[in-house]
């Protein structure tokens, strides 16, 4: 491949639409690998060979610069985070309700240190107070994707999705409600400066400043 | 007894064809060449065996007859075996071997003794010479109450005087015991000596003079009769 | 430091380790001394566990065991409680992925078996079930202390199939595996490499016990 | 569909599989035949990859193979590239895991050798070597074959090491067991499915091939 | 030749002190009962066993000497041997076996020849009989022209027409190998047609007398000797 793209898992569904259209223009080939932000941030440090880090947060880009590994950081996408269930009886009403609910026997949350979209969903239950009554609930992916995978395949009854999975195929076969207390997810990428591809690198991440994408991020749900 | 096989894999050349009439407390001794097909007379009424085609009788009852699908499993069999490389469970001293498969106590104890392996009872098989793991396997097959026993050349690994210390006790035993005892052994003498019967074998057919052409006793044709040293 | 993750590892390894013989040594003696229709597709199914990636594996009993699976719906009704992302179910999933790594040493051992024993058997009347615990068992012990080395190390190591179907759950499903994973990719590597060092020798000691028994077989 | 993956997994399996007889077979031969102090440190030395979860072993790899590391910093000197999250990386963690499901079977089988084979062998004036060339390998096919089911299988289906020391990185260190998991996870249903349905039959080729060896043996 | 060992785990009772004087073409008997320390005596001299104590010499080489820790090992001794329970290699056919460790390939044929089974060169050891199996050994043995020749009862599995055509064999073989044999044997008979010297050996020492009183030839004492039916 001519450039290495590692990026958090809730951008994934807006990637995969992405990259076929940034390929068409400039004739390069991409990979992505994604998980959880928090372990492409662990493999980086430890030397692995990517291009470009697509975070889901500021804090690790930031830190990333702080210790010389990346370029300047800059935001890239702002992302939510919704309950989303199979089952029509928990969209109804509010979500604390629905968290609350009995038919949601378990409810899957991400990672709550390596993934943001799981730290966002613990902040959201701490203000609304439920955080400690929900813990004989809740299930933990490893990251986003495998969170909203659990509460696809009906193992767990909902999940503290991100709101870009709502758009996808399966995301259309359920239902979701939003959850006001959450706080914005405030998505920062960089160049890494042990890129191999850095010039293909600069090129993706100006292409990422361009309306074709901010049309796919819309119809993703990213502010 | 009766037995009519063919087994290919083991005997392309022949086939068994056999008719032994043992009677209770009655030894028949089989005798014969090497690659006659003994052992595998005695593996087939053992079961340990199966013809391709045949029919084993043993007095009325029919235990194999592959025309009519009948094969009657080993363990039902009541016999009593020792083969020359009898191996006796690995994982059991002497003694829990010969009770393996005792039906009272006292004989298991009463056949150490008399076959002189009483004090070797606690040892592991793999700790005991050849010829006394041979008597423990004997100890072992007689002491089920075998309704038939078979030997294929039980005593090859004694020496002379075990032998034949050995070959009285089996002399004594077989009419204690009632029941019939097929021999085989590549001794003419001892065949002459423990049998009712001689049955000389030949690719797998009885052949009466085969019996008489060995009749040329090995220990007179002593050209070179060193003293001891 | 958290200890569950340790705990909850150790009861899973004993629990399989205790449990697997029971499907497992009927399954390798049939395998070992039976002649039926079907025997090499059993035995490769029985394998199958083996060559499967643990995703692949885990991502199907994730499925069966979901509330909505006839397995998973059964399971709730008999006992009143959801069976995946419960320690029930990475119990279960051990036993699964663990069957072939039981099944075949024992087979193995089983075949290695001198025939002369099983004819000495047959010949002094036992039947087949007996001469299974009276013969094969006892002149098996190395096979069987084989068979059990690989199944507590693969219990105590599993990682891919009990990430899939166990969900992480402090206390319940989050064992040593994935919580020294979760701290080595949060770089806690403090916290990795104080529940290693703890898995370490008590794994070592268990290895050595079960290789002491082993040789005393021999 | 995206091949790489399974060429991955494909390569990295026979690499395994054939790489490590050479470290195997002497360990396995030393540990049957001889007698040495800290023979059974050596012992549960090796078989620790075999208790470690794959975590444990990957987070001490990984550090091993860093830049920072030993290990990682003279391979960097040697060949000119980073060790870690590369093919080389997952190569060696795989045959650093592998290890003792190689030397298990081979050992078991050598030591069952019917130790008039070997009595017979020095009569005749064999030297150890020669003896071990000569008598053991060819009487003990059953166990190699044993061995390299379970390397070849393992080599196949590792997950958690690997995900460890080589990331996910495409057409690098993404094997197929990775790939599929990252699939499952993304609802990539389909592509999962291709690939677990290629590999479950090519698996099962092999483990069939090997098994006919293991019968024509015995 | 000489031996003196103790070797506790075998022979608690007793400790191995033979002189053997075997010249090369001759053959020592070595005659005794059961227990008497026979094979461990060959396995020393083999190397296969090593005695907690003692010496073994064999000329002027010594081969074992636990004060001055030596011990040559088995394959630096230049032995042929059989054993009773010889085992062939399971994995190479009959002629592989016997070529195993042969110096010239046409002894290889002519041995096999010389000993009845060249026709069955190519089959596994496991597909023929005993005797064969026993000839095979025997055969592969020589092959390698040891500078010594050990035999543990090598012809308990034969019948006694192929016994005796393999009894004369190795007369004739002995002189033209000229080599020592010994030879292993529970048979008097046996001991005293292929003997150059017979060496009764009871609990680990040479017994002159023990041959004496075995000085009974078993068939003699013909009390019953039935027609071949
Ligand atoms: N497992 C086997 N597979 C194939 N053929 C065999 C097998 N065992 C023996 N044979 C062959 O069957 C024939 C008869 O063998 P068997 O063992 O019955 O002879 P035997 O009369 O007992 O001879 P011996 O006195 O040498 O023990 C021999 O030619 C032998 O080569
Ligand atoms: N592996 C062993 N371990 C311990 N003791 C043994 C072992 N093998 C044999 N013995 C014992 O050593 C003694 C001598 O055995 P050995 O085999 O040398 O006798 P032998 O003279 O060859 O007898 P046989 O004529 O019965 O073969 C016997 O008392 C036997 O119980
Ligand atoms: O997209 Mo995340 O990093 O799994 O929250
Ligand atoms: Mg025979
Ligand atoms: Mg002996």
């Amino acid at each position: 491949a001519d450039l290495l793209v590692a990026q958090a898992a809730n951008f994934m569904p807006a990637m995969k639409e992405i990259i076929p259209v940034f390929e068409q223009q400039t004739g390069l080939e991409v990979d992505a690998t994604y998980t959880s932000t928090g372990k492409l941030y662990g493999q980086i440090v430890n030397g692995a060979p990517f291009d470009v880090f697509l975070a889901a947060d500021q804090r690790r880009p930031d830190k990333l610069f702080a210790d010389g590994l990346c370029s300047e950081p800059f935001v890239y996408a702002k992302g939510q985070i919704v309950l989303w269930s199979l089952n029509p009886q928990l969209c109804k009403g509010d979500w604390t309700k629905a968290a609350q609910h009995t038919d949601a026997v378990k409810v899957a949350i991400a990672n709550v240190e390596n993934a943001p979209y799981g730290n966002a969903a613990m902040v959201a239950m701490q203000k609304a107070e439920i955080w400690d009554a929900m813990q004989s609930r809740l299930v933990f992916g490893q990251n986003i994707a495998q969170v909203f995978q659990y509460a696809s395949t009906g193992a767990a009854d909902a999940g503290f999705c991100a709101y870009s999975s709502v758009f996808t195929e399966q995301g259309q076969k359920g239902c979701f409600v939003e959850i006001p207390q959450a706080p914005d997810v405030i998505q920062a990428a960089c160049i890494l400066n042990s890129a191999p591809h850095s010039e293909a690198a600069a090129k993706f991440v100006e292409f990422l400043a361009t309306p074709e994408v901010a049309a796919i991020k819309a119809k993703y749900g990213y502010k | 007894m009766s037995l009519n096989a063919s087994i290919r894999k083991r005997l392309p050349h022949f086939e068994l064809n056999v008719e032994l009439c043992c009677a209770p407390g009655r030894l028949t001794a089989l005798v014969g060449p090497s690659g006659a097909g003994k052992t595998t007379l005695v593996r087939l009424l053992a079961g340990l065996e199966r013809p391709d085609q045949g029919v084993i009788t043993m007095g009325d009852a029919v235990w194999v007859d592959t025309t009519r699908r009948r094969f009657v499993p080993t363990r039902k069999r009541g016999l009593g075996l020792v083969f020359q490389d009898y191996c006796l469970f690995p994982h059991l001293s002497v003694r829990q071997n010969v009770a393996f498969a005792a039906t009272q106590e006292h004989r298991v104890d009463e056949l150490m003794e008399r076959f002189g392996i009483h004090h070797l009872q606690h040892r592991k098989p793999s700790a005991i010479s050849g010829g006394e793991r041979q008597r423990a396997a004997f100890c072992q097959a007689l002491a089920r109450n075998p309704s038939l026993l078979l030997l294929d050349e039980p005593f090859s690994a004694l020496d002379a005087a075990t032998r034949e210390a050995l070959r009285k006790e089996l002399k004594d035993l077989k009419t204690s015991l009632d029941i019939p005892v097929i021999h085989v052994t590549h001794d003419l003498a001892e065949a002459r000596y423990l049998g009712d019967t001689i049955l000389p074998v030949v690719s797998g057919r009885v052949a009466p003079d085969w019996l008489e052409r060995q009749y040329v006793p090995f220990l007179n044709t002593s050209d070179t009769l060193p003293e001891p040293s | 430091m958290d200890w569950s993750p340790l705990l909850l590892s150790a009861k899973l390894a004993l629990l399989t380790t205790v449990l697997i013989p029971v499907a497992a040594a009927p399954l390798a003696y049939m395998l070992a001394f039976f002649r039926f229709p079907g025997k090499s597709l059993l035995d490769a199914f029985i394998t199958l566990p083996m060559v499967l990636p643990p995703t692949v594996l885990g991502f199907g009993l994730l499925v069966c065991f979901g509330p909505n699976a006839f397995l998973g719906a059964s399971w709730e009704q008999l006992f009143g409680q959801r069976l995946v992302f419960s320690f029930s179910a990475i119990v279960l999933a051990s036993l699964i992925f663990n069957l072939p790594f039981a099944v075949q040493p024992m087979r193995a051992s089983f075949e290695k078996l001198d025939s002369r024993l099983l004819e000495s058997a047959s010949i002094l009347g036992l039947s087949r079930t007996a001469a299974f615990f009276r013969v094969v068992l006892p002149n098996c012990l190395g096979g069987l202390a084989a068979a059990s080395i690989l199944v507590f190390a693969h219990s105590l190591g599993e990682f891919g199939v009990i990430l899939m179907v166990g969900g992480s759950i402090p206390g319940e499903t989050k064992v040593a595996s994935i919580a020294i994973f979760e701290a080595v990719e949060a770089l806690r590597y403090d916290d990795a490499f104080r529940m290693s060092a703890l898995l370490v020798p008590v794994s070592f000691v268990v290895l050595l016990i079960i290789n002491r028994i082993n040789q005393r077989d021999q």
